[in-house]
């Protein structure tokens, strides 16, 4: 039910727009290993990460945030981001269960990893709190601090503005772009809100019915007749 | 609930009256719940007969009772809490297994315990170096006696050469029974032509009968508990299965007649302890007095469960004090012992020796043979 | 026709609403507008009954319903359309038309209000048959809204209805909220988007956590320069 | 950041207290001041504590419903037995055997089962548990559904006593760290813990086998303080005990499965003195405690945050839990 | 050929029992998403309201049908309001143990009331006719349990699918919330649920006392247990599935017993079902509901 090619560079920001139902979760599902191409493949920093369990990708370096929200909810902020940095673990299983000194020299390594992460999404306060408890803008950061964790090179971000207002979507904006210079690496979003994507994306992809219609600068974009029809309904400024 | 009258009764204000402590710890519930039940009526029975005609060395006995839901670990807690209670024996677990959880107390604290109807091999001997249990006793006679007696009945009574056995897979008591029968059915010159199993709670049997019948065997041994052969049997007789069926004490109850029907069980026999119809005036007003308290006939285990009481109280008084070290050695001498289950005596491995009936269902009456 | 008097609600420990206050004239768009987690849902569950005041009333058409039970609500004539559209994912396109009128005994009244959501949601009738679960977002959006409409309520009261809906269906949506209102439905509509609020609405509040902050006619508002900064991006 | 106490005085505390009740006991055992009855109870509860924590373990923070304990608990039983009694083997022999079968057994039924998700997980390790009993009930070698008997009390206080803090030890341990993170992770949301780099088949299989390892650790205490084992012991109404235990205390609170397990031998124990009613007793409480604390006694909380935490490496950082 | 033809007719008797208990089970579970281990033992009651009307009362077959099914609808609806409503919001697994603790009190209350012994259903109330179809044995209970369990998975289809209470069911196992803002009264539909899933089970308690003619307190056990399976089997909360799944469990464990051996029989059911999940890890007519991410 998808049809399409596209590729992403280095450092590149790229955005992916369509209808609702277009394939866009689809395309990060398929990326990220939560679903399996039929056909296809899938090329990253290049390797061939077709058809491997989402965990192998994550290691690999792509990670991603969801369209509705999935943090660990019942458990601290603190620990959704520990959980992320889990996979470079810096003991063994042996360390663990007899607490060498090894055990906490580690602990103490993640715990200072951890908090940086939550410090530069400005959320070090509530490292004790419950994930659910946070207002839903604060979820939305956590998730993208926890996805940041597992150091990755590429990011994929679902829609990361969707319930946030023109103003959160501003300071979002700034984070994405901030976060892209800082951590060096590529981003990819989906975005129906069109300040965000015609205000950070470099390059936008265009899907509908699982097909790319369009892609070009967001200009182009912007004026692309097809891309009005599908999916903007007029130009937008 | 009624089941603590008796113990309240003796216990009670009457504090002039000294009594004498002893345990019940049976299957109060869980899977075997009724044969405990019943077994424990037939002792409180007992005990209050004992009472009533004075007690034994002028004290009446007071009953302590436990649940021991067929589970070892159970039954010993149980046990060592009736030690702590100062009984002087304690009457149950009906199960092998559940008494074997009881042992070890038993034997520690010197308290003899009085199985009903536990009959397996080892109850009362050492496991390893088979040497007796001082304190563990038992009234009901072995499974390897009885399922021997059923292959001889069926050999020289019935007269006939094959059979099959279709037995309870699940408990050792069935699987030991079919074990014994096979034996001695095969030394007797017989030949077994089949082997199937059933699982206790088990209430459709008509797919082994099925299979059963295509082997045309001339006789099929059922080792079990009521609650199923009622059912298998019916079910066999359905299937237009005529031959004799055969099996044990497990049998014995007067729900056979009600579930499996008076045409049903024409041709069948069991080895039992006593019957029911037994014309004899101490089993017929132990029967009057078993309905007339539970309004309902009893049963074997409620049978043993009177019988086991009745020895207790026998070798206390043959003990001449209330000591359960004595108390044990007392029964351990125990001679022709007039039980409702038969006359019996104890022989040096805790076993009675007695005699072991078949009764014939014919026509819905029990008949001995 | 709805007057919302200074309620109090709490989720356990949280005070979410706090002695919040609104009214919705007979007729009009209200719209609620707010920042994340601000109450606006709350507010919308509480009118509906879902959620129990602890202090304050809610007056429909001259009465309080804050007492009532909460499938009785929408007998008295108030729909909701939820957030996140909540339709019935197995059930038909058609089945959750009927769950609409659960409680209509009206068959003639049923038949003509299911053809009049047709007529509004063609794209309904294409896919009477089809599963609700499979629908793509804004067509169950549609249905959400339909479904509300097929209780033949004189209140609609709507939960973000554009949410995570392309540009293009955002302005069908919107096209469709004032269309309704123009046959006669009175609606408390709550958004995040709130230019396209605003551009519908007769009045507009402005919710801040639990508390109602500005309150006016939707051009008032639109052009107050605290609602520019704080809501409209500019 | 200041310098971190690597033993702080509260945990020599504890310590003291666990040393002093371990003593009190031993003390009163070997004076006989306690008597057997009351050392039974002592004894199940050791065997309980185990069971609950380890079953915790599984259901409570990996979130994998699991119905079949009683079964682990029974290979572990049968394969100390076999060791010590048949093959006459020295007791620890026995229970390294023990927690070698059942950990194997978890191995081989979670590898499989563990691809399952809620009620088909639950169902799926409630079969696999009844086709362990059944396949013991049928092997003549252990006795079959007579099981085995004359087993040597090799679980003496000691070992008892030592073996249950040392499985509370090791899971609290293991839940305290990265690892336990990424085991509660994947009760938490199973799809973005395997985005966020986690192997969270590794994850459950690593929980299931430890679960079902300890488990095999109490069957053998089991078999070795009462003397007789049997298949029908081990059915899966074992298993539903234990999972009471579990939810009584608090899914996810290890401390809440001590306690639980603590209450239930107790009460089990106490409702013996009526013997009629006990079973209907024990329901209604069963009932009314679920009615009125449906989170457990303790929640997913735990007692003695603050100390152990130091111990675990936490300091003054909120643990895997609320 | 023609023990495997009786076999077959053994089995289709055997499951027709399972596939009846696990009508009401899978109900339940579907619209409400609990596992009610407590199902067998209603079934239990049934089968005890049955034996009194019968053998106490001397009514009918069917009068007793419909008066047990009547009372476990009563006793349904009173579990679900004091033990099961106010776990609602919780976990499902405290929803389970709650489950756990009324299966114990109704079996162990009744085994303190009416003391462990097993009832016999009369003989008279259903007498038994055996027909000879070409060397096949077949009674007309086999007909009559069949039957009844048939006719009663397609009524309860139809309820669930076309009438409008069936409809309120479904949507409030889909969406409680959305539910209420439609006008369905949650608590009168889970209240319906329980009736209905609770008369299944008393039709099955009366149809296993007629059947076998023995009833205890602990007989709803293994049965309940058997049928859960089988409803997982066919894909648990689906009603074809639990009937398929009945079905299959009565002639799986008929064929192992009849073929291969008792001793293994549950543990090639378990087995079996094992296998199945593995292969359709959501039973056999379950929708594999693929989380959307
Ligand atoms: N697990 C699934 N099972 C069945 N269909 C699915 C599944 N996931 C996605 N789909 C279908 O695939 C299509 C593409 O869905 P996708 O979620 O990728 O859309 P999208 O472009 O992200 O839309 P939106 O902007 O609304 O999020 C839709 O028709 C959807 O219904
Ligand atoms: N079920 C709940 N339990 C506890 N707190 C809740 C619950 N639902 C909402 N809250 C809290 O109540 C407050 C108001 O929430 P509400 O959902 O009404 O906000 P909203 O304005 O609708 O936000 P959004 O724009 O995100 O939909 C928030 O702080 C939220 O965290
Ligand atoms: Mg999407
Ligand atoms: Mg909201």
């Amino acid at each position: 039910m998808l049809d399409f090619n596209f590729h992403l560079e280095d450092g590149e920001l790229l955005g992916l727009i369509g209808p609702n139902g277009a394939g866009k979760t689809t395309v990060f599902n398929l990326i990220t290993g939560v679903y399996k191409p039929d056909e296809g493949n899938i090329i990253f920093s290049g390797r061939d990460i077709t058809g491997l369990a989402p965990y192998t990708i994550c290691q690999q370096g792509i990670a991603r945030t969801f369209q509705n929200i999935r943090l660990f909810k019942d458990i601290s902020v603190l620990d959704n981001v520990r959980i992320a940095l889990h996979k470079d673990a810096p003991y063994g299983l042996l360390k663990t269960l007899l607490r060498t000194p090894g055990f906490f020299q580690g602990e103490i390594e993640i715990n200072k990893k951890a908090r940086e992460y939550l410090q530069i999404f400005n959320l070090e306060d509530k490292a004790g709190e419950i994930a659910s408890s946070l207002p839903y803008g604060e979820q939305r950061r956590l998730e993208i601090a926890r996805a940041l964790a597992t150091k990755p090179t590429l990011l994929i971000l679902d829609e990361p503005a969707a319930g946030m207002n023109p103003n959160e979507t501003r300071e979002l904006m700034d984070l994405i772009r901030w976060i892209r210079k800082d951590f060096g690496l590529s981003i990819l979003l989906i975005e129906h809100d069109m300040s965000l994507v015609m205000g950070v994306c470099e390059r936008i992809y265009v899907l509908d019915y699982g097909q790319v219609i369009a892609e070009g600068l967001p200009e182009e974009i912007r004026r692309n007749k097809r891309v009005i029809e599908a999916y903007l309904g007029e130009e937008v400024g | 609930g009624s089941k603590q009258e008796g113990g309240d009764k003796a216990g009670g204000d009457k504090t002039a009256v000294e009594t004498i402590p002893v345990g019940i710890n049976v299957e109060l519930s869980g899977d075997l719940a009724s044969y405990g039940s019943n077994s424990r009526n037939g002792m409180v029975l007992a005990i209050e007969e004992i009472n009533q005609a004075g007690g034994v060395l002028g004290k009446e006995l007071k009953y302590i009772e436990r649940d021991c839901q067929s589970k070892p670990d159970e039954a010993m807690n149980n046990s060592a809490a009736l030690a702590g209670e100062k009984i002087i024996a304690q009457l149950g677990p009906l199960t092998s297994g559940a008494v074997a959880g009881s042992t070890p107390v038993m034997m520690q604290n010197k308290i003899a315990l009085i199985a009903p109807a536990a009959t397996a091999e080892n109850v009362t001997v050492e496991e390893k170096t088979g040497k007796t249990l001082d304190y563990i006793f038992r009234v009901c006679y072995l499974d390897a006696d009885q399922a021997k007696r059923m292959a001889e009945f069926a050999l020289n009574d019935l007269k006939v050469k094959n059979a099959a056995i279709f037995g309870s897979t699940s408990d050792d008591y069935a699987k030991g029974l079919a074990k014994y029968f096979e034996e001695a059915f095969i030394a007797g010159g017989g030949k077994i032509v089949a082997k199937e199993g059933y699982v206790n709670g088990d209430k459709d049997f008509k797919a082994t009968l099925t299979k059963l019948r295509s082997k045309n065997p001339e006789f099929i041994y059922v080792p079990g508990y009521y609650t199923e052969v009622a059912l298998l049997i019916k079910q066999a007789r359905d299937l237009d299965i005529k031959v004799p069926i055969g099996g044990g004490d497990g049998w014995d109850s007067p729900d056979m007649v009600k579930v499996a029907g008076v045409e049903a069980l024409n041709n069948t026999y069991f080895a039992n302890h006593y019957s029911v119809e037994d014309p004899s005036p101490a089993i017929s007003s132990f029967v009057k007095a078993y309905e007339a308290k539970y309004k309902k006939l009893p049963d074997s285990f409620a049978a043993l469960g009177y019988d086991s009481a009745k020895i207790l109280a026998q070798a206390i008084k043959d003990a001449g004090e209330a000591d359960s070290a004595k108390v044990a050695q007392a029964l351990a001498q125990i001679k022709d012992f007039p039980g409702i289950t038969g006359t019996m005596s104890i022989n040096e491995k805790h076993n009675p020796v007695k005699k072991i009936v078949v009764i014939e269902y014919k026509d819905g009456k029990l008949v001995s043979r | 026709m709805l007057e919302v008097k200074g309620i109090d609600v709490y989720y356990g420990a949280i005070h979410a609403l706090k002695g919040l206050s609104l009214e919705v004239e007979e007729g009009s768009i209200v719209t609620l507008i707010g920042a994340n987690g601000a109450g606006k849902t709350t507010t919308l569950k509480s009118i509906s009954g879902l959620l129990r005041l602890r202090n304050g009333a809610i007056m429909f058409k001259g009465s309080d319903i804050s007492k009532v039970a909460p499938e009785k609500i929408v007998g008295l004539g108030i729909s909701q359309v939820p957030e996140g559209r909540r339709v019935f994912s197995t059930m038909t396109v058609l089945e959750n038309l009927e769950m609409g009128a659960y409680l209509r005994k009206d068959k003639k009244g049923i038949e003509s209000d299911l053809e009049n959501v047709f007529t509004r949601f063609p794209r309904l009738k294409e896919r009477r048959k089809q599963t609700a679960g499979t629908l793509s977002g804004g067509e169950q959006q549609m249905l959400a809204i339909g479904r509300a409409l097929m209780a033949r309520p004189e209140l609609m009261l709507m939960d973000e209805p554009s949410m995570g809906l392309a540009p293009l269906l955002v302005k069908e949506i919107f096209e469709i909220i004032k269309d309704i209102n123009a046959r006669g439905t009175t609606i408390l509509l709550v958004e995040q988007n709130a230019n396209m609020a605003l551009s519908i609405a007769n009045r507009a509040y402005v919710i801040e956590t639990g508390e109602i902050v500005l309150e006016g006619t939707a051009e008032q508002l639109i052009n107050s320069e605290e609602v520019k900064k704080a809501y409209l991006g500019g | 950041m200041e310098k971190k106490r690597f033993v702080p005085r509260s945990f020599l505390i504890e310590v003291l207290v666990l040393a002093g009740i371990f003593t009190l006991v031993q003390y009163l055992i070997v004076s006989g001041l306690l008597n057997e009855y009351y050392q039974i109870n002592l004894s199940s509860m050791c065997i309980n504590i185990i069971l609950a924590v380890s079953l915790n373990l599984i259901n409570g923070f990996t979130g994998q419903l699991s119905l079949g304990h009683a079964g682990f608990m029974a290979v572990g039983a049968y394969a100390a037995v076999v060791v010590t009694t048949i093959y006459s083997q020295p007791f620890i022999l026995g229970l390294l055997a023990a927690c070698l079968a059942a950990g194997l057994a978890g191995l081989i039924i979670g590898v499989p089962t563990l691809r399952l998700k809620g009620d088909y997980l639950a169902i799926a390790t409630l079969g696999f548990g009844e086709i362990i009993r059944v396949i013991l009930q049928n092997i003549d070698f252990i006795g079959g559904p007579a099981g085995i008997l004359g087993i040597p009390r090799y679980s003496t206080w000691p070992w008892l006593f030592g073996l249950t803090i040392f499985t509370i030890v090791i899971i609290v341990n293991l839940i305290n760290s990265s690892y336990g993170r990424a085991i509660i992770s994947v009760r938490e949301d199973e799809v973005a813990s395997e985005l966020m780099g986690i192997n969270t088949t590794n994850y459950k299989v690593l929980a299931f086998v430890i679960g079902a390892l300890f488990a095999g650790l109490a069957g053998a205490l089991y078999a070795h303080y009462f003397y007789i084992i049997k298949p029908s012991t081990f059915n899966f109404l074992k298993s539903f005990d234990i999972l009471v235990m579990v939810v009584l205390g608090g899914l996810g609170s290890t401390t809440g499965a001590v306690i639980a397990a603590i209450f239930v031998t107790m009460l089990t124990a106490a409702l013996q003195t009526f013997p009629a009613i006990r079973m209907v007793l024990y329901a209604v409480t069963l009932v009314v405690v679920m009615v009125y604390r449906p989170q457990g006694l303790m929640g997913n909380k735990e007692w003695g945050r603050r100390t152990w935490g130091r111990i675990w490496g936490e300091k003054n950082e909120p643990l895997a839990n609320k | 050929m023609l023990e495997f033809l009786q076999q077959l007719i053994n089995g289709l008797s055997l499951g027709a029992i399972y596939a009846l208990i696990a009508l009401g089970y899978t109900m339940v579970y579907g619209i409400i998403m609990l596992i009610n281990f407590a199902h067998g033992d209603i079934m239990m009651v049934g089968a005890y309201v049955g034996f009194f009307s019968i053998a106490v009362l001397g009514s009918n077959i069917f009068a007793a049908l419909i008066f047990a099914m009547l009372s476990c609808a009563v006793l349904g609806v009173l579990i679900e309001k004091i033990a099961y409503k106010p776990l609602r919001n919780s976990s499902r697994i405290a929803a389970l143990i709650t489950a756990i603790g009324v299966s114990l009190f109704l079996e162990y209350f009744t085994l303190f009331l009416l003391t462990p012994q097993q009832r016999v259903f009369p003989e008279a109330a259903f007498p038994l006719h055996k027909y000879q179809i070409g060397g096949l044995l077949i009674s007309n209970k086999d007909i009559f349990i069949f039957a009844l369990a048939v006719i009663l998975m397609i009524a309860l289809q139809y309820i669930i699918k076309r009438t409008r209470t069936g409809k309120a069911m479904r949507a409030v196992s889909l969406d409680r919330e959305a539910a209420i803002l439609m006008g369905i009264s949650v608590d009168r539909t889970i209240s319906i649920t329980f009736a209905i899933g609770s008369s299944l089970a008393a039709a099955a308690g009366v149809m296993i006392g007629i059947y076998y003619n023995t009833i205890n307190p602990l007989m709803g056990i293994i049965p309940g247990l058997k049928a859960f399976v089988a409803a997982v089997l066919g894909g648990i909360g689906i009603i074809p599935g639990a009937m398929v799944g009945g079905f299959l469990m009565g002639i799986l464990e008929t064929m192992v017993s009849g073929y291969g051996s008792t001793l293994y029989r549950d543990a090639v059911a378990f087995g079996v079902l094992i296998l199945i999940l593995l292969v359709k890890p959501t039973g056999l007519f379950g929708k594999d509901t693929g989380e959307k991410v």
